[in-house]
């Protein structure tokens, strides 16, 4: 009878606070960052090949496509990056407490949607 | 039977609170093949919710605290009616009980000397000749049932002790010589039913505060083992003397520790009077339980009574301040927002008396062999029976029990239970075995709701039985009135047995435990209602406006109720303690 | 007030479903949402649920109320409501044995690993031992808990590894006997947390410290083992 | 008794995993903010500041430090992340071994990049 016991575990109906999204956000973007690796090799490979391939890196930039995809990998860097300092601050008992914690989670939201933008902008003024 | 399950130990403990996890504990060190049985998971047992502390003489606050002014208190706060050879078990052996639990591990708060911290608690003085108020209570915060509690299941998990947790026990088996050989439990996960074979049965149910209305039991406190008992035809001592807590929390019936006024705290009436002063001038707010509540309801009856109702009173502590309130009350503030909607560090709590103890209870020796008596009225042991904590009667807290002396109580004869049983079986004590017919006997309320086709819901019966206990049975008692409540408990008896189970499933059935725990709420106050009316007299918590006083010539005695002639007989109180002089009966003024 | 209810009977029903059902509240009351249950249960006996104290220390009536965990007997109902509804669902990861009950034997399994007991290799002396006031306040806070999971329960890593992550209450556990001075196995429990999972699955999110019903902080806890965890490695 | 250890963790203890994780993320965290900084600092940058930059030993040898913190961060990253939902051994190891791979050729990868131009 045990192994056919049901589990309540349907995610979308709890109330998940915003420590726990901004935690789920760090993994998802970890992930992305992981693939993305590879396009920032390619790139690096490219452009320092000589000339040819740094104007060609540059070409690149400039499709809308290939914007997306460097802002998209900027995003998913800057979000792990702002979150991963939230985890640091963690570590030495920086936001621990309910209160703390819940604005740690705010200001690292809010830090990470600032930056975003601002690579958007910065990718798409390039 | 061949269609039950078996299982056979050594000894078996039903209740998985304080007395019985001691008595587990005791039991599974010594070598036992011992299982402690529990309805619910051991820390959810009602010790959990004690909150002010366990009132020991281990010499902290005052190093010349001395176990027999203890003992004084505790023989006088029990109108006399304690018998004083387990008083002074208990006062002389509760050090070593205490610190045993200290090494354990249980966090209890401290003095500076890194010692025990010990808070005044009511009824405690400095011995018959000096009526200093003294502290001896022993406290971890305010939440010392909740850390003993935990303690005395983290040390069981230490040593390995069996549980069965999640069982109901449903019925005491007894053979054809009249001894307790186990008991009929179902596994409430699974609705599996088994005789569970033992030579000595420990009771360690608990109380029965379920019983009233109003009430700061827990909703699990429903005199299981009482029931049982009684079931089995043995008699119960003292059923009539219910403590009624002066502070439980309006509305709510939970209780707020009697620590509050220990720390300083006091009861004021609608007009703002330290009333308390008129009532008990030496000890105040701290005097015996019984008495505060009786001072309560008359403020309350002579129309001083706040609220709109004017039918409490308060709990004053704003003027202990913040600091004292955190540190030794935390978990009362918590409850009073919770539950009163009012935060003590600001304005007083409202309160008013709450059935909280059952001072009754099965009659055992120190040793929690329990006792019944031969026709010439001399005790007789119960073979393979045992009792201890509240559902026992040592009797340790006679007409009225010590706050902080219950779960002294527990650990205590909880012990003492194990360590006598332990001896008894190293001495080869015996049993015979149960017969199937035996058996059988204790499955027949399984038997009878299994069948019962039509009756009453239970709910609807237990509500009235509870509310009949509160309107004839509570603080202020009155033949007339109480001859009636008895009327009216007999009808509603014949609704018990009628009652009718809808659900019948197996995988955990609450509404059969539910229905199981009725015949046993039913057990106890009637058991109640018939040794109150019987006790002519006016001592501790049973009061009577038509026997006011106190009548030693008569009533000097343990209440015995027989459940299957329904007769209240009379046992005699102990008053040969073994190392110190007998406290003779005196007026008892605080 | 519509009350939607998880449901689950394994004699009768083959997965557990939502049942809605209409509930009069008393005018000018804020019930708990125990004494919600305690209404639903009159009308129909068979809904079962866990409960004891009715006053949150015996930690039996942990359940998930609108999304978050709690306990059902000191969670009033305006505090959960939403939209004049109270959905009430079992503990979240837990194996459900019937409607609001839920199988918590590897919540303790859990908790028995962590050595919830103190360990002292010194001869007992005739008194308690010695503990300094302040010694004695490194355990507030964490010998309050009350094993009712809602920690536990509230917590992913213990979802996806409820075998092997001790979860926030066994933690808050193993470091109150870690706090303790009068405890002597310090290295031994140590030695006994140092894998990736027990202690080290735990990233942070506070959901335990969000649903604590006494205001407890696992994750402080979890952080204090980490760093003795590390003195030890270093 | 509350020991559990998997052979695909890499440090074989909670706390060396926790500590190559949180070296490599500083590793990381700094290597970013000073590209960053370069390349903000530098608008419309020629192909010689670029490669002159990582024609620098010491470039080189961060960048590669910054490679192999990848390596680390991300295996510890992705061990527990699949861990934690694929519950089955099987298909677990094989995504395990993947990452791995993955890590591998960034790595070497990288190095040619860095001292092959």
């Amino acid at each position: 009878m045990n192994s056919k016991r049901p589990v309540n575990l349907d995610l979308g109906k709890f109330h998940f606070p915003l420590p726990a999204i901004t935690s789920i956000l760090h993994r998802v973007s970890g992930i992305i960052m992981f693939v993305g690796v590879a396009f920032m090799l390619y790139g690096l490979d490219l452009s320092l090949s000589g000339e040819e391939g740094y104007g060609h890196v540059s070409e690149l930039l400039s499709g809308f496509f290939a914007k997306l995809i460097i802002w998209g990998i900027l995003s998913a860097l800057l979000y792990h990056l702002v979150a991963g300092i939230r985890h640091l601050l963690l570590d030495m008992g920086i936001g621990e407490e309910l209160e703390s914690g819940l604005v740690a989670a705010k200001v690292t939201l809010a830090i990470a949607i600032i930056l975003i933008v601002l690579a958007g902008v910065w990718v798409w003024a390039m | 039977m061949s269609n039950i399950k078996t299982m056979t130990f050594d000894a078996i403990v039903i209740g998985g609170g304080g007395a019985g996890m001691r008595a587990a504990l005791q039991l599974t060190e010594t070598g036992v093949k011992a299982a402690c049985i529990t309805k619910v998971f051991p820390t959810r047992s009602h010790t959990v919710s004690a909150q002010g502390g366990i009132t020991c003489a281990i010499a902290s606050a005052d190093p010349n605290d001395d176990w027999r002014w203890h003992m004084y208190d505790t023989v006088k706060g029990s109108d006399y009616i304690a018998d004083q050879d387990a008083v002074e078990y208990m006062c002389s052996v509760g050090p070593q009980a205490v610190f045993e639990l200290e090494h354990m591990g249980l966090p209890f708060s401290r003095t500076e000397q890194g010692r025990i911290y010990q808070r005044p608690f009511g009824g405690q003085s400095k011995g018959p000749n000096d009526s200093t108020q003294a502290a001896r209570t022993c406290a971890a915060a305010d939440r010392t049932g909740h850390a003993l509690l935990h303690t005395l299941y983290q040390a069981n998990l230490k040593r390995g002790t069996t549980f069965l947790s999640e069982w109901y026990a449903v019925d005491l088996v007894k053979n054809a010589k009249n001894e307790v050989v186990g008991v009929v439990a179902i596994e409430i996960e699974t609705g599996e039913v088994a005789y569970i074979k033992a030579k000595a049965t420990v009771l360690a149910t608990g109380g029965a505060g379920r019983i009233y209305a109003s009430t700061t039991n827990a909703l699990i406190n429903t005199g299981d083992g009482i029931g049982m008992a009684l079931r089995a035809g043995f008699p119960m001592q003292d059923m009539e003397m219910w403590q009624f807590h002066p502070t439980g929390i309006y509305g709510a019936g939970t209780l707020v520790t009697e620590g509050c006024r220990g720390e300083g705290g006091y009861l004021i009436n609608s007009e703002g009077e330290r009333f308390m002063e008129r009532y008990a001038p030496n000890s105040k707010d701290l005097a015996g339980r019984d008495v505060v509540a009786r001072s309560m309801v008359i403020e309350i009856l002579e129309g001083r009574g706040c609220g709109p109702e004017k039918d409490h009173v308060l709990l004053k502590l704003d003027h202990l301040g913040e600091e004292t309130l955190n540190l030794r009350l935390p978990g009362i503030c918590e409850l009073s927002k919770t539950f009163a909607h009012v935060d003590p560090v600001k304005e007083p709590v409202p309160v008013v008396p709450t059935c909280h103890y059952m001072m009754g209870g099965i009659p055992t020796n120190v040793g929690g062999q329990a006792l019944t008596q031969d026709d010439d009225g001399k005790d007789q042991p119960i073979r393979g029976l045992f009792a201890c904590g509240e559902a026992a009667c040592v009797s340790v807290h006679g007409a009225n029990r010590l706050g902080g002396n219950s779960l002294l109580d527990l650990v205590v004869f909880g012990r003492a239970a194990g360590l006598h049983i332990e001896e008894q079986l190293r001495n080869g004590f015996e049993v015979d075995g149960a017969s199937d017919a035996d058996i059988k006997r204790a499955m027949a309320r399984l038997d009878r709701l299994a069948n019962a086709r039509e009756g009453e819901h239970v709910a609807a019966v237990r509500e009235d039985l509870q509310t009949c206990m509160q309107l004839y049975f509570g603080v202020f008692r009155d033949g007339e009135s109480m001859d009636k409540g008895l009327q009216l408990l007999n009808e509603i008896g014949e609704r018990v047995r009628n009652t009718r189970l809808t659900d019948t499933s197996n995988v955990f059935n609450t509404a059969r435990i539910e229905a199981l725990e009725l015949d046993n709420l039913f057990e106890v106050a009637y058991a109640t209602a018939v040794s109150a009316v019987e006790r002519k007299e006016s001592r501790g918590a049973h009061a009577r406006n038509d026997f006011t006083e106190r009548d030693d010539e008569n009533w000097l005695k343990h209440s015995l109720y027989f459940p299957l002639d329904k007769r209240v007989g009379k046992r005699d109180v102990n008053f040969s303690p073994k190392t110190v002089d007998t406290f003779q009966p005196t007026i008892r003024s605080y | 007030m519509l009350v939607s209810l998880y449901r689950y009977n394994p004699e009768a029903d083959n997965a557990p479903f939502m049942q809605d059902v209409e509930v009069e509240l008393p005018k000018g009351k804020d019930l708990m949402v125990l004494d919600v249950l305690n209404l639903l249960k009159e009308k129909d006996v068979t809904l079962s649920y866990r409960r004891s104290c009715r006053e949150g220390v015996c930690g039996s009536d942990g359940m998930n109320m609108n999304g978050k965990n709690g306990l059902a007997c000191i969670t009033p109902v305006s505090q959960v409501i939403k939209k004049d509804k109270l959905v009430l669902r079992p503990l979240p990861g837990l194996p459900v044995i019937r409607d609001l009950v839920v199988d918590m034997s590897l919540f303790y399994k859990q908790y028995e690993k962590v050595m919830p007991y103190l360990v002292n290799d010194q001869p007992a002396p005739a008194i308690e031992r010695l503990q300094t006031p302040e010694d004695r306040e490194k355990l507030d806070g964490l010998y309050e808990c009350i094993l009712c999971a809602c920690c536990s329960s509230a917590c992913p890593s213990f979802w996806w590894n409820p075998d092997k992550f001790i979860g926030p209450a066994g933690l808050l556990q193993a470091y109150r006997f870690l706090a303790d001075s009068r405890d002597t196995a310090q290295a031994e429990r140590l030695a006994e947390l140092d894998d990736p999972f027990s202690v080290f699955r735990c990233r942070g999110i506070m959901n335990c410290v969000s649903v604590c019903p006494k205001g407890l902080n696992p994750t402080r806890a979890i952080g204090h083992i980490r760093n003795l965890l590390l003195q030890r490695a270093t | 008794m509350g020991n559990v250890s998997s052979v695909t963790n890499l440090g074989r203890s909670g706390v060396a995993d926790w500590l190559m994780q949180r070296v490599s993320a500083y590793v990381l965290a700094l290597y970013t903010v000073v590209l960053f900084v370069f390349i903000i600092a530098n608008p419309g940058m020629s192909y010689d500041t670029w490669a002159g930059l990582f024609g620098q030993t010491w470039m080189r040898i961060v960048t590669l430090m910054a490679l192999l913190s990848i390596g680390a961060h991300a295996w510890v990253g992705l061990w527990t992340v699949t861990t934690d939902y694929m519950k089955s051994a099987l298909p677990r190891f094989l995504v395990q071994a993947a990452c791995g791979l993955t890590m591998f050729v960034y790595v070497v990868w990288g190095i040619q990049i860095l001292w092959g131009f």
